[in-house]
């Protein structure tokens, strides 16, 4: 494995004040919870299903406790539960059908919440323990392939039609396949129901879509021996809710940025940082990956000019990654191949970073995307940056290998797209399996130059984020030259202050299940 | 080189041979049947000659075919009339002046990318300040108001916020394709702009790099703009479009 | 997977889509007519939509082009009758067995890659003792008895060695195809060999990458072989034809 | 630049063996003559058109001679041009129509012989002198590119229509143009005349078509500014021939093999080997590049194992080269990226193999051929194979490099075939310009080990070849799993040996030229 002997201590610096960064927002977190953190919560309680107008049940209820919903919804629940004696998905469809009126009913007495809320809670971590179980069960039997892991995307709206399409990619060597959800599904304040077969760029990330193609690349493990990973997206309105949905069906991997929502889909800062945190927590205790999207900024960035910020987001991505109870071996910290191809030295710029980025993250499953910016109609050009892209790949040891398709610029992938992808991995990786024991870093080289400079850009940004703080750095537009300010953004109507009577059952289990009581006061 | 411009057909190694390559997946599973199959619907399509040259299955019962073929077909180039849009392209400045002397005032554009459509780059190269590839965008015109109101902006708010500032012209943005959301959407635009009764006092343009001046044209834009436009096509086709209309009697400024 | 096997078409991500990868070049420079000729083009084939997703010029006044094309085109795949030749492969030892059984001697097999064509590879795969990709050539046959003369051998040599060894099969071999000199070369030998008077006597085999069943028959010869064959699919079609012709009486051991 | 730091001794110990094999052949080549070298000495004179039969006059008047050929064709035609007064060109029409018998004249007394020669060779040196200085004078004013050069072949079969597919791709970026001829032709014994247009599978080399090509290229150069080079084909029957031809016509490269025509055109042993060292004196005198054939081996041998032979040939064509005056930066030793794709670390035993080639060959302009056998009709898998093959030819620092064509397992390149194939090179040699630079080799790592293993076996072949001599080396099928005997193969009877009288009055002025007196007296 080579070496680029970076600066310890500088890295210790850069780790340092990402920490500062983030622990710069740890008490607006603190202080306010949001709608979708409480449909989280029910969610995790075993809640599920619509009412007649198509309106999921979490919805109808956390609309219902909306006017005090600072008090946390698990504070009226319980008590209506308790009141009632229904059980959550009882209290759901009363809600729904206006047979109680949540907000009624009388405060239980402390030790009988204490009791179910340990009953509510212990339901729920079983649940998802036997998720982990059954995956370390079926990765032991049907040891999933080495890293790079080979990632794929199915897109064609229609869960139906993307099994097929995952299934034949599954069964030629991909690793991990990513159901990609419809173009409008992140800024839903809801999570749609049931299987789907309409989306737009994407299939709506359902329970029972989840579900669906779990089964089918489960069949496809025991035809090839191999697991094979599932990811869906977090990111959006909804990110706790749909990584309850991932941890209930066993999904593996999870996109949950810290930030893409806010750059990327106009999502108010505050809501997000809080929804981070929440769905993190939950990755941790289901033992999901996530995925960072630091490769978004460069599409709308240049790639040699802000090489620095994916870094530099890569380092805060981690630092609430840890900070939520998630370890390094479940940050899948995003950056990209996406220089411009007509650089001179471009692919030793991007091989720097890559190899940068591994000797920082040394235990992080690293996702790298492949060139989608610089990708164009000429097919055949694409397919060999997509070669080169994958040379640093496996040169550089990437964990999570997103594979460059070669109609990029055209359309979602067509069944070949990603076949083609496949062998050109395939090949690439195989061909050139040892090349990082084969060769050694000139330190006085044009790699070490590159190392250098953009670690020395990153700890001045850092510098200067934790000087202004990173809300103030997000509205100054320091991120994907996009700016976005803590009032604006959708999704703010989310955000409810807590009240002195808010409970979140789930903080303390995870806390305790994680071994992070004392961080996690911090936090949540 | 001996060129039939009234009977252009591919070349590649002797003028008329009619070399084409061709790749695409057959739901049937590898095997002689598959490649007899790949072959007759490539000949189905007037080629004289059709050589699979590979077969590989990929899952599922798909075979990924490469076919080499001659083809029959001819096109009379001396009779295409291209259908992208023909106008004078101007620079900048020259926009600027143009605007001065035919209208007097500067020209209001308002722009965005409509739909659950959330590409920005597109647009802002446009429109932006900096603008793209080294082409300044509709910002940096004196002689130009330009507001980018961004991505996943619903029509209805476009039409809005385009009454409101008076808009003389209208850029509308659509990347995503897929299932033609782009077509819905950019008919659903134009729909509302003429039930509004505007449509006479705005110049409507379509962009995206799988738009195209036909499209456009045929959803009722005046114009549409693909891959590789930028700032000075867009201004220069107003203007030429708002002189054309002012001298029609159309439009005043 | 609900395919209509009646109806094949090609698959992109939605059953029955059509969607094809073409690219080509036209002998007209870039621009936009080129690009409405190539679009032009696609669609006088058959298509129903036809993308020109990228032109580019690549000199002397050509365009090359890449298009993403929906077809209208379909097969009947359930009406397909493969032109691949019909028969048992059978493993060596197993050919050895038929052949004694059959025949009760030794085959004699002669071969060679005719004409000005030096590619020895081909007919070394089939014949040489080491043979190709793990399947030994028909050298390593105990029931066969293989003449390889190489490449570069005229048509004639080539039937007068077959006559003094008193051939049981003929193997021609052709790589070269350019201005169908290989169409040139098969011809030829095939009209030595019945010329004279031992075609009955002979099975005559064609083989090369760019040669197929079909393209052999149509020529005369028994069978043709294209990439991807090897000594066992040789010894087990030659066997079987013999066999054949014994059975009719056309032909004794 | 990267070092390998190759064992110096042990690469001496390699040529020496190489020198010593070479010279084993010399009193072989030195003991006769061939059809060949006489025809190429009256074209070196000056003659040139064919009969009413269409027989090159070259043939006609070497016909004349043969049953005095040991003579050498140079004494007869002296004395029959001396005694009649006629120049070449006006005895070779004058034989053809049978109007003298040309072995019929007298000796001419030694002093007016000695002035005739003088005459004659200097009008000879002259002519090519003439080529020379204007190749140095439009680099001067037209600077070729950069290496590795681009080299892209045109085979068309019609001249005309290859000056098409020549333009195009120098004007987009070739470096090197080859003309590359029809199948027969290098089994022809004669050499065709005229502008050709019906070759199969290339195009045939006469001298009309070297001039046509040349002129073509040399408007592209003004165009472009840039020098674009030449290339043909000499191997074959008439070598030597086809050498004095592209002398004449200012071809700047070669393919000029001392061993491709006897193992892979079955061309008897013996002839080639004196066809190839006079041709090289030609070469050298005219400033030619030669190309070499190794890369041929590996269509036939499997590329891992038979690696050592490839680099043993370099050095027999290496030492051979050198006996006849060409320098190291005229040899363009040959060598290929021909392994199966499906290999564990392909790409780094390739990259070894070339990046030692460099090392031991530093000044010379190696020739780097693509993948080819295993190129498949998947022209996408072609297309990448082709880029990781750029990257070692940018890395390794190749002069020539023969640009792989994504269809090559098809048909001789389309047009667009040939673009795609520099668009591929351009991309990958600026986009990792200086990775040469960026790393150091392992010296314990999978490069260095496939380097020791490659000349350790280089050196015991090289033993072996030399202990039995080349022809019984050759016989023995050692070289591409190929035996040719020194008894067979086609041109054996345009043997003859020298007699006493024989005389070759190039031999001497080449020698003075390049100032090789003494070392040539050993050959010629
Ligand atoms: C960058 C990018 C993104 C970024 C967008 C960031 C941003 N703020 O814009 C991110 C990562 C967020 C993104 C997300 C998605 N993307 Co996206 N993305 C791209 C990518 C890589 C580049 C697009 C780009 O920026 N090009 C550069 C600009 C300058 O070019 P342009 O848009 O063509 O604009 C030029 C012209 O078209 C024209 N133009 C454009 N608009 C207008 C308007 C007017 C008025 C005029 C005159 C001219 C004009 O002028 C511009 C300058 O010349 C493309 C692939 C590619 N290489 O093209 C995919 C691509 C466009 N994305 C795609 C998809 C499907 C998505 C997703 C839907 C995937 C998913 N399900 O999650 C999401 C969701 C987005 C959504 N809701 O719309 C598909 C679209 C497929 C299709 N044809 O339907 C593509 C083609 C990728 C693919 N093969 O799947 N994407
Ligand atoms: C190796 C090779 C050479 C070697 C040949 C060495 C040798 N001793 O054979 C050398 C370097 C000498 C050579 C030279 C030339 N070659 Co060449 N060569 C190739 C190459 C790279 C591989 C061919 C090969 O060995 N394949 C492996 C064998 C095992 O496969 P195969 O031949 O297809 O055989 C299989 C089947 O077809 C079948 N088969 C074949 N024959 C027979 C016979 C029978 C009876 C049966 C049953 C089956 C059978 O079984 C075999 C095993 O499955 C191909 C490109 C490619 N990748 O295919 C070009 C290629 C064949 N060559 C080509 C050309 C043009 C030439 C030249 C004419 C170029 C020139 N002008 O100089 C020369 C001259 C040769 C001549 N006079 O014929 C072209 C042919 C184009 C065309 N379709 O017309 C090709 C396709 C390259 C190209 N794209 O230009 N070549
Ligand atoms: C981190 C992250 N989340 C989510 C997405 C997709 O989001 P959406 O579903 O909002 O398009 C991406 C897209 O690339 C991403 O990088
Ligand atoms: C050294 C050398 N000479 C000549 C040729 C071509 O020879 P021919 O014209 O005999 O096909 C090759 C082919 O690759 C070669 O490598």
């Amino acid at each position: 494995m080579i070496r680029l002997g970076l600066d310890q201590e500088q890295i210790a610096r850069l780790r340092k004040l990402a920490k500062e960064i983030v622990h710069g927002v740890a008490p607006i977190i603190k202080r306010n919870t949001t709608v979708s953190v409480e449909r989280a919560i029910v969610r995790l309680m075993g809640l599920d299903g619509i009412d007649n107008d198509g309106v999921p049940l979490p919805n109808v209820v956390v609309e219902a406790v909306r006017p005090r919903l600072g008090d946390g919804v698990a504070r009226h629940v319980a008590a209506a539960m308790l009141s009632t004696g229904m059980d959550i998905n009882q209290l759901g469809t009363a809600v729904a059908n206006r047979e109680v009126d949540i907000l009624s009913f009388p405060e239980p007495p402390e030790d009988e919440l204490e009791d179910f809320w340990t009953e509510q809670t212990s339901f729920t971590m079983e649940r998802i323990a036997e998720r982990v179980k059954e995956r370390n069960e079926y990765m032991k039997e049907y040891p999933p392939g080495p890293q790079p892991w080979k990632y794929v995307i199915v897109a064609t709206g229609n869960i139906y039609e993307d099994v097929t399409q995952a299934r034949a990619p599954a069964l030629k060597g991909a690793d991990i396949i990513a159901v990609i959800r419809s173009t409008g599904q992140s800024l839903l304040d809801f999570v749609p129901y049931g299987a789907t077969t309409e989306g737009f760029g994407g299939t709506y990330a359902t329970q029972e879509n989840f579900r669906i193609m779990r089964r089918a690349l489960d069949e496809v493990m025991k035809e090839t021996g191999r697991y094979i990973r599932l990811v869906n997206y977090a990111s959006g309105l909804c990110m706790p809710e749909i990584v309850v949905m991932g941890a209930f069906e066993r999904l593996d991997m999870m996109l949950n940025d810290s930030m893409y929502g806010i750059l990327f889909r106009d999502i108010n800062p505050v809501r997000t940082f809080i929804d981070q945190f929440f769905s993190r927590m939950i990755d941790a205790v289901a033992d999901i990956i996530i995925n960072t999207g630091e490769d978004n900024y460069l599409t709308t960035s240049d790639a040699v000019e802000a090489a620095h910020t994916v870094l530099a987001s890569d380092l805060i991505n981690e630092a609430f990654g840890l900070a939520a109870g998630l370890k390094p071996q479940h940050l899948g910290l995003g950056h990209a191949f996406e220089m411009n191809p007509d650089i001179e030295d471009g692919f030793l710029m991007e091989l720097a970073q890559a190899l940068m980025l591994r000797e920082i993250f040394p235990d992080h499953p690293l996702k790298y995307m492949p060139p989608t910016k610089h990708m164009t109609g000429n097919v055949f050009k694409g397919y060999i940056m997509n070669a080169l892209f994958n040379l640093v790949g496996v040169w550089s040891h990437q964990g999570i290998q997103l594979l460059g398709m070669l109609t990029e610029a055209l359309h979602t992938p067509y069944l070949h797209d990603r076949f083609l992808a496949l062998q050109n991995a395939g090949y690439v990786f195989n061909n050139a399996r040892h090349i990082s024991d084969a060769f050694l870093v000139n330190p006085d080289g044009p790699i070490m130059d590159r190392v250098r400079t953009v670690m020395d850009d990153t700890e001045e940004f850092l510098k200067k984020v934790n000087d202004s703080g990173l809300l103030d750095a997000i509205s100054n537009g320091w991120f994907a030259d996009i700016s976005r300010s803590p009032e604006g953004g959708k999704g703010l109507d989310g955000v409810s202050e807590k009240s002195p009577a808010y409970i979140n059952p789930y903080i303390r289990s995870f806390a305790a299940y994680l071994g992070r009581e004392e961080e996690l006061e911090k936090w949540m | 080189m001996d060129v039939d411009l009234r009977n252009v057909r591919p070349y590649g190694d002797t003028m008329g041979d009619g070399a084409v390559q061709m790749s695409f997946t057959l739901p049937i599973p590898q095997g002689s049947v598959a490649r007899e199959a790949a072959r007759q619907l490539v000949l189905s399509m007037g080629f004289t000659d059709a050589q699979v040259v590979h077969d590989e299955d990929i899952g599922e019962g798909f075979t990924f075919f490469v076919v080499y073929g001659k083809t029959a077909a001819s096109v009379d180039s001396t009779k295409i009339i291209p259908t992208e849009p023909e106008f004078e392209v101007w620079e900048r400045e020259e926009c600027n002046r143009r605007i001065q002397e035919y209208f007097g005032r500067p020209l209001v554009v308002v722009g965005a990318c409509i739909g659950e459509d959330a590409h920005t780059v597109g647009i802002d190269a446009i429109m932006n300040m900096k603008g793209y590839h080294g082409h300044y965008g509709l910002e940096r015109y004196s002689m130009i108001e330009a507001h980018n109101l961004g991505a996943q902006i619903p029509p209805e708010e476009l039409l809005e916020r385009a009454r409101e500032l008076g808009a003389d012209a209208i850029l509308v943005s659509q990347v995503v394709t897929q299932r033609d959301s782009h077509v819905l959407n950019l008919t659903r635009m134009i729909e509302l702009v003429e039930a509004a009764g505007i449509r006479d006092r705005v110049v409507m343009v379509a962009g995206g790099p799988r738009i195209d001046n036909a499209l456009a044209q045929e959803l009722g834009y005046d114009v549409g703009f693909g891959k590789e436009s930028y700032a000075e096509h867009v201004a220069s086709f107003i203007i030429q479009e708002l002189h054309r209309r002012m001298d029609d009697g159309r439009w005043t400024p």
